[in-house]
C-alpha cells in the first residue's frame, strides 16, 4: 500500500525558510507571491492490504518521528 | 592574480577565504555583493565562498544560485575564467548549473566538522598544479550536505573524463567507505566542470594555511592558482 | 484606559505568576488597577528571570571589578580590556526550559540569544562554548534531547559562523526532568567602540530592528521562572524558532551601522521582548519611553499590544538612532533585507507609555519598574557538612588497569567528539586549540594574542558541599585556561538551581555564591556578566546545583600554547601540586565503587595560584612539552588522556605508598597538573620549583603504546582510546 | 488564492534522508514500513482571483527555484 504523511509547521510558528523563499521568489520577478509555508512530504510504502492497520502505523510513524508535534501538523492519506 | 569573492546574504567563510587569497597570493580580492550584475574588470578568478547562504533554507545554494551577480559568474566561465567553488560554493555552482550533480544530506545525516584526507586525482590543471599526482592532504570539512550524488552516466562521464579532482581516502591514500565522510558517490570530493576551468568542493583548504592553526595542507591549492596566473602574466 | 482587555481578578493575578503581595506592590506603585497589558509587563519585568528578585541580594557579593574590567555586570554582557586596543565582549546564558520543551530550537534559540547579547555591544562573535546537562542515558528522553539539543546547537552557530570550540556535558539523573543547555558568547571590538543599552537624549527616535513580531514564546520569562508539573508539555505553543540567517544579517547590518556611527543606545530584545529592552533603554538613561505599537512590523494580523510587548521573537533589536543618521542607517537595513521601523521617542518624563490603535494601553513610572521589582531575602539552610571518607574505609573493587578502563569509557569522563564534530570549530580561521584540551585556544585577528575559553563546573561537589563546590569551579576553569598558558582575566557564570522558596535550594545558591566569590577574589579572576535561572526542579527534585563558570584568558603569544598530549618517548612526566588521595565524591567512587558520597576535596587557593602561577611560567618559557590540568577521575585518568591525545604511552613509577594505590591514581585532590619536561630540562625545572615553594614529584616517562603500571597488567592505549571513543556515539546509536 | 506545491525526488535519485527514516521507524518497532522517500510541501498565498494567472505563477516559481529539476518532480494545486 502507498501512503502519504503531510508534516506542515503549526500556524504562528515562525518559518525562516518559507520567509526566504518567498523573498527570493519576489526578487525573481514571480508575480502575485503573497505568502510562503513550507512543509514535508513523506511517501511511504507499507507492507500487506489492511488499510486499519496501515493507518495506525502511519499515525505511529508521525507522532514517533515524522512530525515534530511541538511545532508541526501531520495529516495521512493512504492513497492505494 | 585578481580574484573576486562572491558575498551571498548568509555566507560566513568569505572572510576564511579572503584572508588566505591575501596570505598565499599577496594580493587583495575583491568582495561582490550578490546584487551586483558585473564582475570588477579584469577579474581572474571567482570564488564562491563557504556558508550557509540563505540559510541553506529550501535546498543549499539553491536561491544563492539565482543571484544576480550569478550571470556575470557564467558569463566568465563560459569565456574561459576559473571559478573556485567551496562547501557552499560547491553547492551553489551545482544549483546554477556550473556543475553537475547535487549535494545531498550527509550519509550520517549529521553536520560533520572534522579533518579529513584528500587524494589529489591529478595535479595538471590550474587548481591543482600546486600539488603530485596522487598526494594526499589533510583539511577540514565542515558541512550537513556534501553527499555527492549524480546519475550514473554523469558519474561515468565524469570519472571517464578525469574530472574528479579530489577524492575522500584513508590517510594513505587508500579508498576506504570509512574514510568517505559523507557517503559520496565513489568518494567524490571535488569535481572540474567539462573545460576544467569550474573546481567545486566540499572541504575547505583555504582553513589549513598555516601550521600553527592546523596544518598546511590547503596552501598548495591557492599557491598553484597564484603561480598559474603568475605565469599568464 | 484601554478598551477589550480582560478584566484583572485575582486568577488572572495568579496566572501570570504574582503572588498577592506582588500585586499589593503594583496597586501601591501606580496607585490604580493596571490594564491587562500592564499586568503583563510587570508580569514580565518581575519574573525571577528579569528581576534576579531572589539572587540580586547574593550577587552584590560578587567581586566585579580590575583594572582589565571595561564593564562589570549590568550590560548585555561583560567587556574586557585586552590590550592593543582591543576589547572581548562575553557571556554565558541558559535555555533549559525552551530546551526541554523542544530540544531542536530551545537549545539553537538559546546560542542566538547570547550572540545577540554579545553583537549589541558592538563586537563580533568569535567563539560560543556550550555546557549541557542531561539526564540519566538510561532514561528514555535523554538521548532524544542529547541529540536534539547538540543538533540545535550546531545548526545555529554553524550558520550563524561562528565557531563553537569548547563546553562540558554531563549525565546524571538529577538532570532527568530539567536539562540543562548553557550557552556562551565570546565577541571581540576595539575597546573605545562598545556599545550600550542607555538611552541619551529627548525626542530621539526608537528604532525597531531585525525580524518581525509573531506570537512567539509569549510567557516564555514566566516559563522559565516556573516549576514543571506532569502537565509541563501543555506549554509547548510557546515555542520560539530559531533564524540564524537572519541573525547574521542582523549582526552585518548591526555592524556595520555601528561603524558608520548612527549608534546612540542599541539593546537586543531577549527575554521578555519589546518591554524589557524599551524599558531597560530608558530607565538607564533616565528618560522616558513611548512607543507606538501600530508601526511595530508584525508576521501576523490582528496582534494585540499586549501580545507585541512579551512576544520574544527572536533576531530582534531596539535601537536609539542619531535622527540626522536616519536615512543612512535605514538603507543598510534595507540592503540587509531586515525591517526597520521608527517606533517611538525617548521623553523626558521617565513614564513608559504604549499606544496602540489610538488609545494609550500602558502608562508607568519607567524606573520603578526596574527598580521596585520585589527583592526577597529567602531563607535558607546551607546543610550539614559531609564526613570526610578515608581513603582507606572505602575498598577497591577491582584493580587500577580494570577501573581506569572503566572511568574512561563512562559517559562524563568519554570523549565528547560526537558532540562537538556537529559545531563547525575551524571557521574564522583561528581556532588554535580545538575541542578535546583543557581550554579552547582561539587566535585574536593575526595574532599573536589570543584567548583561552572553557567552561567548568562539578555539580556532585556543589552539591556536597555549595562552598567548596563554588570555589572549586572557578578554581577549575582558571586552572583549565592556566594549562595552555594563558592567564586568566575574567568569568561569566550561569547559576543553575531548583526551587529558590526551598530553603535547602537557596542554601546552595547561597553557598554556591560565597564559594565563587571566594575564588574569584583570591584567583583575581572578576565576574564580569552572568544569568541566573532558578526553578530547575520537576515534582520537588531539584537539578544538582551546577553554577557553570565561563573563564576566559589571554596568551601573548597563540604559538607557544600549551596541549595536553605526550609528544615523544622518553621525556620526563612531572606532577604539580600535592596529593592526599581525596576520593570522597570523586567519579571513582561513583563509577568504580557505585557511591555518591562524602566531602568533596577542599580547594586551597593559595596553592591553586602559587602551582598555576608555576605552570604558566614553564609553559611561557617553553619548558613543558605537554600541560594537563587534574580533575574528574584524577591522575591516572589525566595521564591516560594525555597518552591517548597523539598515541604515546608511558612507564610509571609506582605510587609511593603512603596511601592506598587506587586513591593514589584516582584521587581527586585539587589544584594539580600534570607535565612533560624534556630530560634536559628536568633538573632545571625541580630548581625552579624549589625557589617557589611548589611541590613536584616524578611520575614516570613518555614511550611505548601502553600504560605501564608497576604491578599491573599493561594498559594499551589503542584500547583505552577505543573506549574512550565509543561511548558516546554507541550510546547515541541505542546500541547501549 | 492559495495553493500547494509538492516536490518530490524523481523516482531512481538515491534519498539518504528518506532511507535513514525508514531505517529509524524500523528501529522504532513501527511495523510494516517497506520504503519512505521525502518530499517538500509550498504552501502559497497568490493575490488576486484568476486561477490560470496563478497556475502560470506557480509553475514559474517551481521551475525557478522550488525544484531542482535535475532531480525533482513537482505538482501544482490550486485549493481555493
Ligand atoms: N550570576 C550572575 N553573576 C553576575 N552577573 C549576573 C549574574 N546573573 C545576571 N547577571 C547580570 O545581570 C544582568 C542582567 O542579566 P540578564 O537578564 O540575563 O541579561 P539579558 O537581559 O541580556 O538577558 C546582566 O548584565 C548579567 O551579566
Ligand atoms: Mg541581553
Amino acid at each position: 500500500m502507498k501512503a502519504r504523511v503531510t508534516v506542515t509547521l503549526r500556524p504562528g510558528i515562525l518559518d525562516p525558510q518559507g520567509k526566504a523563499i518567498e523573498g527570493a521568489l519576489k526578487s525573481l520577478g514571480v508575480g502575485g507571491i503573497a505568502s510562503v509555508r513550507q512543509g514535508k512530504v513523506f511517501d511511504i510504502e507499507i507492507d500487506g492490504a489492511d488499510k486499519a492497520r496501515a493507518e495506525a502505523a502511519l499515525k505511529e510513524a508521525a507522532e514517533k518521528l515524522l512530525a515534530n508535534t511541538v511545532i508541526e501538523n501531520y495529516r495521512i492519506e493512504v492513497t492505494g | 592574480m585578481k580574484s573576486a569573492v562572491l558575498v551571498f546574504p548568509g555566507i560566513n567563510r568569505e572572510r576564511d577565504m579572503a584572508r588566505t587569497l591575501r596570505l598565499v597570493s599577496g594580493g587583495e580580492p575583491a568582495m561582490v555583493w550578490h546584487a551586483e550584475t558585473a564582475l570588477p574588470a579584469g577579474t581572474d578568478l571567482v570564488v564562491i565562498p563557504g556558508g550557509f547562504s540563505y540559510g541553506d533554507y529550501l535546498r543549499c545554494g539553491a536561491i544563492a544560485a539565482r543571484a544576480p551577480i550569478m550571470d556575470a559568474v557564467r558569463a566568465h566561465a563560459a569565456r574561459g575564467g576559473l571559478v573556485l567553488a567551496v562547501c557552499n560554493g560547491f553547492q551553489i555552482a551545482c544549483e546554477a548549473g556550473l556543475l553537475p550533480g547535487v549535494l545531498m544530506r550527509n550519509a550520517a545525516l549529521k553536520f560533520i566538522c572534522r579533518d579529513i584526507f584528500l587524494k589529489v586525482e591529478r595535479s595538471d590543471t590550474p587548481f591543482t598544479r600546486g600539488y603530485n599526482a596522487g598526494q594526499v592532504i589533510k583539511v577540514p570539512t565542515a558541512h550537513g550536505e556534501g553527499n555527492y550524488t549524480a546519475d550514473a552516466d554523469t558519474i561515468a562521464r565524469l570519472e571517464g573524463e578525469g574530472r574528479v579532482a579530489f577524492r575522500y581516502t584513508a590517510p594513505d591514500g587508500r579508498l576506504d567507505p570509512q574514510w568517505n565522510v559523507n557517503g559520496s558517490s565513489n568518494a567524490i570530493a571535488g569535481i572540474l566542470n567539462e573545460r576544467g576551468n569550474v573546481l567545486g568542493l566540499m572541504p575547505h583548504p583555504e582553513n589549513h594555511v598555516e601550521a600553527s592553526i592546523g596544518s598546511t595542507d590547503g596552501r598548495g591549492l591557492f599557491a598553484g592558482l597564484t603561480q598559474h596566473f603568475d605565469k599568464a602574466a | 484606559m484601554s478598551r477589550n482587555e480582560p478584566r484583572i481578578t485575582p486568577e488572572l493575578v495568579a496566572e501570570h505568576g504574582l503572588k498577592p503581595d506582588e500585586y499589593k506592590r503594583i496597586l501601591d506603585l501606580i496607585g490604580r488597577e493596571p490594564s491587562f497589558t500592564e499586568l503583563g509587563i510587570f508580569s514580565a519585568m518581575w519574573n525571577e528571570h528579569c528581576s534576579y528578585k531572589s539572587s540580586r541580594v547574593h550577587l552584590r557579593g560578587l567581586p566585579t571589578k580590575a583594572p582589565w574590567v571595561i564593564q562589570g555586570p549590568g550590560e548585555n554582557a561583560g567587556v574586557i580590556d585586552i590590550g592593543d586596543g582591543l576589547a572581548v565582549v562575553f557571556k554565558m546564558e541558559s535555555h533549559n526550559h525552551p530546551s526541554y520543551i523542544e530540544p531542536y530550537q530551545g537549545a539553537a534559540t538559546g546560542v542566538g540569544g547570547i550572540l545577540r547579547d554579545v553583537f549589541t555591544m558592538g563586537a563580533r562573535p568569535i567563539a560560543c562554548l556550550n555546557a549541557l546537562s542531561f539526564g540519566d542515558p538510561k532514561h528514555p528522553k535523554t538521548r532524544h534531547l542529547v541529540s536534539g539539543v547538540v543538533a540545535g546547537v550546531g545548526g545555529y552557530g554553524n550558520s550563524f559562523g561562528v565557531p563553537t570550540v569548547g563546553g562540558q556535558v554531563r549525565f546524571h539523573t538529577r538532570y532527568d526532568g530539567n536539562n540543562l543547555v548553557n550557552a556562551m558568547a565570546v565577541g571581540l571590538a576595539d575597546s573605545d567602540k562598545i556599545f550600550y543599552a542607555a538611552a541619551s537624549g529627548v525626542g530621539m527616535p526608537i528604532v525597531y530592528l531585525g525580524s518581525k513580531t509573531g506570537r512567539d514564546g509569549i510567557h516564555g520569562a514566566s516559563m522559565a521562572s516556573a516549576e514543571f508539573g506532569e502537565g509541563a508539555e501543555e506549554k509547548r505553543p510557546t515555542v520560539q524558532v530559531g533564524d540564524p540567517f537572519s541573525e547574521k544579517l542582523l549582526l552585518e547590518a548591526c555592524l556595520e551601522i555601528m561603524a558608520k556611527d548612527c549608534v546612540i543606545a542599541i539593546q537586543d530584545m531577549g527575554a521578555a521582548g519589546l518591554t524589557c529592552s524599551a524599558v531597560e533603554m530608558g530607565a538607564k538613561g533616565d528618560l522616558g519611553v513611548t512607543l507606538e505599537l501600530d508601526k511595530v512590523p508584525c508576521r501576523e494580523a490582528g496582534m494585540t499590544a499586549y501580545e507585541m510587548m512579551l512576544s520574544e521573537s527572536q533576531e530582534r533589536m531596539l535601537m536609539v538612532l542619531k535622527p540626522e543618521k536616519e536615512k543612512e542607517a535605514e538603507a543598510i537595513f534595507r540592503k540587509w533585507g531586515l525591517d526597520f521601523a521608527i517606533v517611538g521617542e525617548t521623553t523626558p518624563t521617565k513614564r513608559f507609555i504604549v499606544k496602540h490603535g489610538g488609545a494609550v494601553m500602558v502608562d508607568l513610572p519607567i524606573k520603578e519598574l526596574g527598580d521596585e521589582a520585589p527583592m526577597y531575602k529567602r531563607p535558607f539552610d546551607e546543610g550539614k557538612k559531609r564526613p570526610v571518607l578515608k581513603a582507606e574505609s572505602i575498598k577497591p573493587p577491582m584493580g587500577v588497569a580494570d577501573a581506569l578502563e572503566k572511568l574512561i569509557g563512562s559517559p562524563d569522563l568519554c570523549s565528547k567528539r560526537w558532540v562537538w564534530e556537529q559545531y563547525d570549530h575551524v571557521i574564522l580561521g583561528n581556532t588554535v586549540q580545538r575541542p578535546g584540551g583543557d581550554a579552547a585556544v582561539v587566535r585574536v585577528n593575526d595574532g599573536p594574542k589570543a584567548l583561552a575559553l572553557t567552561a567548568d563546573v562539578t555539580p556532585r561537589y556543589c552539591e556536597a558541599d555549595p562552598f567548596e563546590g563554588g570555589k572549586q569551579a572557578v578554581a577549575e576553569a582558571w586552572r583549565n585556561l592556566t594549562a595552555v598558558g594563558a592567564r586568566p582575566l575574567a568569568l561569566t557564570d550561569n547559576l543553575n538551581f531548583g526551587n529558590p522558596e526551598r530553603p535547602e535550594i537557596m542554601g546552595q545558591f547561597v553557598g554556591c555564591v560565597r564559594g565563587i566569590s571566594e575564588a574569584c577574589k583570591r584567583l583575581d579572576f572578576p565576574v564580569v556578566s552572568g544569568n541566573v535561572s532558578l526553578y530547575n526542579e520537576t515534582n520537588g527534585r531539584a537539578i544538582l546545583p551546577t553554577p557553570t563558570i565561563g573563564g576566559v584568558g589571554v596568551l601573548d603569544d597563540f604559538t607557544k600554547s600549551a596541549t595536553l598530549a605526550f609528544k615523544a618517548p622518553g621525556e620526563t612526566i612531572l606532577l604539580i601540586g600535592e596529593t592526599q588521595g581525596w576520593l570522597g565524591q570523586s567519579l571513582y567512587l561513583r563509577e568504580v565503587c557505585g557511591k555518591e558520597e562524602g566531602a568533596p576535596p577542599p580547594v586551597d587557593l593559595d596553592e591553586e595560584r602559587e602551582n598555576g602561577n608555576f605552570v604558566r611560567g614553564l609553559v611561557k618559557d617553553g619548558i613543558v612539552t605537554a600541560a594537563h590540568d587534574l580533575s574528574d577521575g584524577g591522575l591516572l585518568v589525566a595521564l591516560a588522556e594525555m597518552a591517548m591525545a597523539q598515541g604515546v604511552g608511558a612507564t610509571l613509577d609506582p605510587a609511593p605508598g603512603d596511601i592506598p594505590d587506587h586513591a593514589h591514581w584516582f584521587g581527586e585532590d585539587q589544584a594539580r597538573y600534570v607535565v612533560t619536561v624534556p630530560a634536559v630540562h628536568v633538573d632545571a625545572v625541580l630548581a625552579r620549583a624549589q625557589t617557589m615553594s611548589v611541590p613536584v614529584w616524578r611520575l614516570g616517562i613518555t614511550g611505548g603504546d601502553s600504560l605501564a603500571i608497576p604491578n599491573e597488567r599493561p594498559i594499551a592505549v589503542a584500547a583505552l582510546r577505543e573506549r574512550f571513543e565509543n561511548w558516546l556515539p554507541a550510546y547515541m546509536a541505542g546500541e547501549i
